[in-house]
């Protein structure tokens, strides 16, 4: 038996390797495509710009992955990013605290609302699709409350726009200045990966996803370790928080509705079923990347907007169609 | 003989005010020899969408660049990187908080919003309940028209009360909605100031549904509100100038492509209209479709 | 020769399996006759490609002598072959009677409507018919996994099939209600209908079948009549070797100190005021007909659903079990009957499975996982159980039924419990990995933990118990030592409460 | 056995008319609440108003439900209901057809549309999210461009307006004018009901979403079912386009999106499970008119907007606890 599954483990891990690069060929076909199409497309500067753009949606879509594993869903992931940058700015600006505790402040805050919806899909087992529009709402008000539907600026903290926009890299190789907030970016997506593949929660994370049943009748607590990867993925959402305040250079209390189905898609484009069980942060980055691409290929070849959306739309479909061709014939 | 590229980034895309500032845009185009491209995000909170859009203009390299800024301040990185470049800037609608625009071409709302206050004043005889629908509770439009109507009224008008501000987001359906409840809620209300146009249709639909009778001022144009203006049904309507404004903007953008100096800022005004003055020449010149 | 169906050199391969090689397979009108073969053998996806649902990738199929396709399940009903699937699929939400007609409701008004009452009739005559009592508008979902498979066999008698495929049709049900299967069968066998049987139950084999071929690793290893073959020739033609069965030896464990008692256990009227005790050592066999309220009890011992009143003890001490995280915590251990819905997660590895309830175990300080101990150990229980599987990363839904059994087990092997509640442990399990499963648990009551066993084969409590314990509509109406007649079980099995049964008359 | 399933039986049938009556608590509750708070709240007028407000997102919700209960989730909704309000518009207005035309036009771009969603989903097997977020964009451009980023109005045909807001039951009972929009929302939701409930279309509805593969192994053409499903919501789409069509007296080709959502959360509210198999059309209207009398009440009392959407999120999250309460206790 050894023999016949020895090539067969080898066969395995080559498709393995095979699959992820294939997987990139829907986002390579679209870069390639816009290249030929733009000279622009390809510069330097643009391709800041789209990764700069993919940053937030990532971090949020990385987030909402967490939470779709487990077979849950998140609504609330881009107005709790609002409210993460608007306890930023209460913080830096209205207490004028020094920044690492906004920061700090920020991501607490994500992780503690996370909390909430946890424990309310756990203990009171409100379907997440419920608890998170709940918490979605409330958000985006106490948002308005707390700033006083008014955005608030940290032009009292001048590192603050650093987070996003200075440039670690661009210090050292002045030629690619790529800007902090992708760099964060790659590392949340670092960590989200090593959590979920190395880690008991990340373990957990797929177990809930698979089988939650089962897992309870092996004797695990499901609802300490659902509510813990919600409060993960809050904690996720404080890091967007941070970043989009930092772009902005200022907390914007009305911004975030909508942001859900971007990260969202984002997640279900990187091949993570809704249903649960499945999903890779890879894929989510992916799915991410090929969301913004997107957008600022078809304004750099100037599509008029309303066309940006058709084409938007059939794009998406066609990406997550050819991975599934991909899938079958593998 | 070359044809200059010009990137308009706007607040909003498929409001009608937004077409019109399109329409003004693509008129001076076609008189100038320019190509124009018009994008907004979605709706007026969407600050950092609309920095992707204004970043993936400048990856374009546009000739020149006219800008609607959402927040006075998010775009400065940006407009510097414009500014590096050697891309002229034209601000449209809202200014910013930076000296790189060449000009601004805008209208005065929180001046146009006490025009409405007053009018609203005069038409329901300088006493009594009033309430506003706006679009947005964020935006700089929404909070300078609300805040223009609201501390005109507070200010000139001891004997009117403003009982409710409410915001439908410039969805017809939902200022309808709105507009009903505050109706319902405030049976002796006198008037309802509809800050935007989606915001003032909403209002007149709220208002024919229950059959009220209220005095209703709404703001820009559109065949909408002229025929509730012309059936009656709203009073009248202010109306800013926004072919006026795409059609400056280009304009300035040309200029200062052929290194004409520009004004700081360029009023393209605002008016209150009523059935008796739609068919001026004046006000028909800037009111849309 | 006027054979059904033949299947000629068939071959199949899945992603780093070959599941079937060169396989032989035919079917005359009115036989029964018999798939064997060890787990992962083969039998269902042989099966699978006659009905429809994969494509083979080599060999032919002969219908009536004619070279036939099966594209899809549809073609191959209407070619009249039907089939109960060793996984049941059913639609958990939809009431037994729409189970079993989906895709031929009776019509009225020219088609336009359902017919409810014609559809609701049609499955009362069926389940009549098979001496099953069952409401036709009762939801599938809601079933006991024996009832579901009632449901599963009334569906594949519906459709009046030429050829009917079982695929372990009698995993989950007692002796009872496989002696109506059994009637049944004979009636289609009279009627001319071609049947396949797959099962892991040697001594069914020998009441129903004419003929056996035995499958070994994917290939066909001999067709044999069942009359004249010795059952332990069946058993080395599948195995490969010829197997010893120990007798059952029952310790002496009266002096072992008590692992678990359980105190006037109730939960509604599952459960009825059940206590008995486990000791150290001892293995104790749980019967009962199917309903009786046995996976109840277990279930309330184990927390997984809350009970009424009662209490546990455990090591002497009372054990406050609310959730299967205290029974677990408590040294308890409890392998669910239904494997799908409350023993896998299915879309992970069998590493994964096995670890599942030992995450802890596995985890270094920081959260981080041990996943070179964790490959380790899941190799380790691989080897002992005999796991087919090409690797430890397999998905587990990929596993063949009886494999992903022994998954389960594994599990709660690793677990180490002090005290095991095994219930069906041996569904679907074939008679070479069956007897080391017994050997197995022999061995864990020799190490002293205790071990309570439901099983609804008779053969399988009397050769593992210690003690059996009987129960009927919820109670608990006796306990006899190891090795007492099958005849004292079933009488105990069936000492209905009279009260109830008068209850039920006037209702 | 059959002694003990018999009064089993009649045990659930007791239980689901008292299941019924008892799902309409959290609504009651707040009806109450507010008629208390307010006495302009229980006013005719009033109660048409909000009855009129879930006119539209009612309609939207009974087409979510039917996609819902396969398993499946429509995003399109929305921007679907403003794309056949266009063609309701193009017909009309540019075209200047009679008005019968207009309605056929827009409830079959609505069939058209669902075939479409429903085709990319059952063959090619895109997941339900991807297929119809593609086609919310798609249509959402398309209504643009078709109507040429203008509204197209109505003024040309003067029956339009009656569609919704004219007044049958007005004309026989003048004290109670319920507007004909109500009217046909209560109609969509009898057929959808009778659909669900008595038609082949419906058993395979539920089938669908309980265990398509067990659909599949039954020898049914999953696909003809899945696409004739999404089919039906399309066309239940058209007749919410021309509602709001009706209502605005006009096609707005810049609204729609975001009703995905509260027609969605309508759905989930009333107990629809978004894994499929389950669901009621009663239930979804009732959780369509939690929302719209949440919405009516808290402006009535001149709850300041950014306390408003809180106290939804809250009562959100509170009504739907409050059912599986009540639903674990029975
Ligand atoms: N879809 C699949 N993908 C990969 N491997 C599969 C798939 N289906 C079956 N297999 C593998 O094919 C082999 C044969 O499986 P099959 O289910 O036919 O066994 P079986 O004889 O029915 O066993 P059991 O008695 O346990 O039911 C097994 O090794 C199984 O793991
Ligand atoms: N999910 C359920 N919902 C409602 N009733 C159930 C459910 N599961 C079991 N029951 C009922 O509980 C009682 C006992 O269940 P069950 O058949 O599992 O007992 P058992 O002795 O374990 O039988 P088995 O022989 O199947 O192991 C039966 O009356 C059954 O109808
Ligand atoms: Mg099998
Ligand atoms: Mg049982």
């Amino acid at each position: 038996m050894t023999d016949t599954a020895l090539p067969a483990k080898r066969g395995i891990r080559i498709s393995g390797a095979f699959h992820r690069l294939l997987a990139f060929s829907g986002l390579i076909a679209l870069v390639v495509v816009f290249s030929l199409a733009s000279p622009n497309f390809m510069q330097t500067q643009n391709v800041l710009a789209i990764l700069q753009a993919t940053s937030v949606n990532g971090v949020l879509a990385i987030a909402a992955t967490l939470v779709i594993i487990t077979g849950g869903i998140d609504l609330s992931v881009g107005t709790l990013m609002t409210f993460c940058a608007v306890i930023a700015g209460v913080v830096l600006t209205y207490l004028g605290l020094p920044l690492p505790l906004g920061v700090l402040g920020a991501i607490l805050a994500g992780t503690c609302s996370g909390l909430v919806s946890g424990t309310i899909i756990a203990k009171l087992k409100v379907p997440p699709f419920i608890a998170t529009l709940g918490m979605m709402l409330i958000l985006k008000g106490l948002s308005l409350v707390i700033s006083g539907t008014k955005p608030i600026y940290f032009n009292d903290t001048p590192g603050f726009t650093q987070i996003a926009q200075g440039s670690l890299v661009g210090a050292v190789i002045p030629a690619i200045p790529v800007p902090n907030g992708v760099l964060i970016l790659f590392l949340v997506a670092g960590l989200a990966a090593f959590v979920l593949g190395k880690t008991a929660l990340g373990r957990y994370t797929f177990a809930l996803g698979s089988n939650e049943e089962a897992v309870r009748l092996s004797g695990v607590n499901i609802d300490r370790w659902k509510i813990a990867v919600y409060a993960t993925a809050g904690g996720i959402c404080g890091v967007a928080g941070l970043l989009i305040a930092s772009r902005l250079n200022s907390a914007q209390p009305a911004l975030g509705q909508g942001y859900e189905l971007d990260a969202i898609a984002a997640v279900v484009i990187g091949g993570t079923s809704l249903s649960g069980g499945r999903g890779t942060v890879v894929g989510t980055l992916i799915g991410a990347l090929i969301i913004s691409v997107l957008a600022n290929g078809l304004r750099i070849l100037s599509v008029p907007q309303e066309w940006q959306t058709v084409v938007t739309g059939c794009i998406i479909i066609l990406a997550v169609y050819a991975d599934i061709l991909r899938r079958r014939t593998l | 003989q070359e044809s200059y590229d010009i990137a308009l980034i706007s607040k909003g895309f498929q409001h009608q005010f937004w077409q019109a500032v399109k329409a003004g845009a693509d008129k001076a185009a076609a008189e100038f020899g320019a190509t124009v491209t018009f994008e907004g995000p979605e709706t007026e909170s969407q600050v950092d969408r609309q920095m992707d859009m204004l970043a993936a203009a400048l990856s374009r390299k546009p000739d020149a660049i006219g800008f609607a800024a959402l927040d006075s301040q998010a775009a400065t990185p940006l407009l510097q990187q414009a500014k590096d470049a050697g891309i002229p800037v034209i601000a449209f609608d809202s200014g910013v908080e930076s000296d790189i625009p060449l000009t601004t071409a805008t209208t005065d709302n929180v001046a146009a919003a006490a025009l409405a206050a007053d009018k609203m004043a005069e038409l329901i005889g300088g006493e009594g309940k009033v309430a506003v629908v706006a679009h947005d509770q964020t935006s700089r439009t929404g909070i300078d028209r609300v805040d223009g109507f609201v501390n005109r009224i507070k200010e000139a008008y001891p004997k009117i009360e403003v009982v409710s501000v409410q915001y439908g987001g410039g969805d017809q359906l939902q200022s309808t909605e709105i507009t009903k409840s505050i109706l319902l809620a405030n049976p002796d209300l006198k008037g309802i100031f509809g800050a935007n146009e989606g915001s003032a249709i909403g209002v007149v639909n709220g208002k024919t549904e229950l059959g009220s009778a209220i005095v209703v001022i709404g703001f820009d144009s559109g065949a909408a509100q002229k025929g509730f203006i012309e059936s009656g049904a709203m009073a009248g309507a202010i109306t800013q100038n926004p072919v006026g404004i795409g059609y400056e903007t280009v304009k300035a953008a040309i200029s200062a492509l052929k290194g004409e100096t520009l004004p700081p800022v360029i009023d393209t005004g605002f008016y209150y209209y009523d059935k008796a003055t739609m068919a001026n020449p004046e006000i028909a010149a800037v009111l849309y479709d | 020769m006027g054979a059904l169906i033949e299947l000629i050199g068939i071959g199949k391969s899945f992603p780093g399996v070959r599941a079937l090689h060169n396989v032989n397979f035919d079917l005359q009108a009115g036989e029964v006759h018999a798939l064997m073969g060890e787990n992962g053998a083969g039998k269902s996806t042989l099966m699978k490609i006659l009905s429809g649902v994969y494509r083979r990738d080599a060999g032919e199929i002969r219908l009536d002598g004619k070279p036939v396709e099966i594209a899809s399940p549809r073609q191959a009903q209407e070619m009249g072959i039907g089939i109960i699937h060793q996984e049941l699929a059913l639609m958990r939400d939809l009431t037994a009677a729409q189970n079993i007609f989906i895709g031929r409701e009776p019509r009225r008004l020219g088609g336009l409507l359902l017919d409810e009452g014609a559809l609701n009739r049609a499955a009362q005559a069926i389940f009549d018919s098979m001496n099953l009592k069952l409401a036709p508008t009762v939801p599938v979902g809601s079933l006991t996994v024996a009832k579901q498979q009632m449901v599963e066999i009334a569906k594949a008698l519906s459709y009046r099939s030429r050829v009917l495929i079982m695929d372990e049709p009698t995993a989950a049900l007692n002796d009872i209600e496989i002696a109506e299967l059994f009637v049944i069968i004979n009636r289609l066998k009279a009627e001319g209908v071609g049947i396949v049987y797959i099962s892991h139950k040697m001594d069914e084999i020998k009441r129903i079948s004419d003929r056996v071929t035995v499958m070994r690793d994917g290939e066909y290893v001999g067709t044999v009549p069942a009359a004249t073959t010795s059952m332990e020739t069946i058993i080395s033609m599948m195995v490969g070797r010829t197997l010893t069965s120990e007798a059952l030896t029952v310790p002496n464990t009266s002096t072992a100190p008590v692992a678990l008692e359980v105190r006037n256990l109730n939960r509604g009227r599952d459960i009825r005021d059940v206590s008995f005790s486990v000791r150290k050592g001892e293995i104790l066999g749980l019967a009962g007909l199917m309903g009786a309220g046995r996976t109840e009890v277990a279930r309330a011992i184990f927390g997984a659903d809350p009970r009424d009143s009662g209490e546990i003890w455990v090591n002497g001490k009372r054990a406050g079990i609310s959730t299967p995280g205290d029974a677990v915590h408590a040294g308890i251990g409890y392998l669910s009957e239904d494997r799908k819905h409350f023993g896998l997660a299915t879309t992970m590895n069998v590493r994964d499975n096995i670890a599942l309830a030992s995450i802890a175990r596995f985890t270094r300080p920081g959260g981080l996982l041990d996943d070179g101990a964790m490959h380790q150990m899941a190799q380790r229980y691989i080897g002992q159980l005999a796991i087919k599987t090409p690797s430890d990363m397999q998905e587990a839904r990929l596993l063949s039924g009886g494999n992903q059994q022994k998954v389960v087990i594994a599990k709660w092997l690793l677990r180490d419990c002090d005290i095991l509640i095994f219930d069906e442990p041996t569904r679907g399990i074939d008679v070479g990995a069956k007897s080391e499963i017994y050997k197995l648990l022999n061995a864990l009551a020799a190490e002293g933990k205790a071990i309570i066993v439901i099983s609804s084969e008779l053969p399988e409590v009397l050769r593992l118990s210690h003690r059996i314990a009987v129960m009927c509509e919820g109670r608990l109406t006796g306990t006899l030592p190891g090795g007492a007649s099958q005849e004292d079980i079933m009488r105990l099995a069936t000492q209905r409460q009279s009260t109830v049964a008068e209850v039920a008359h006037a209702g």
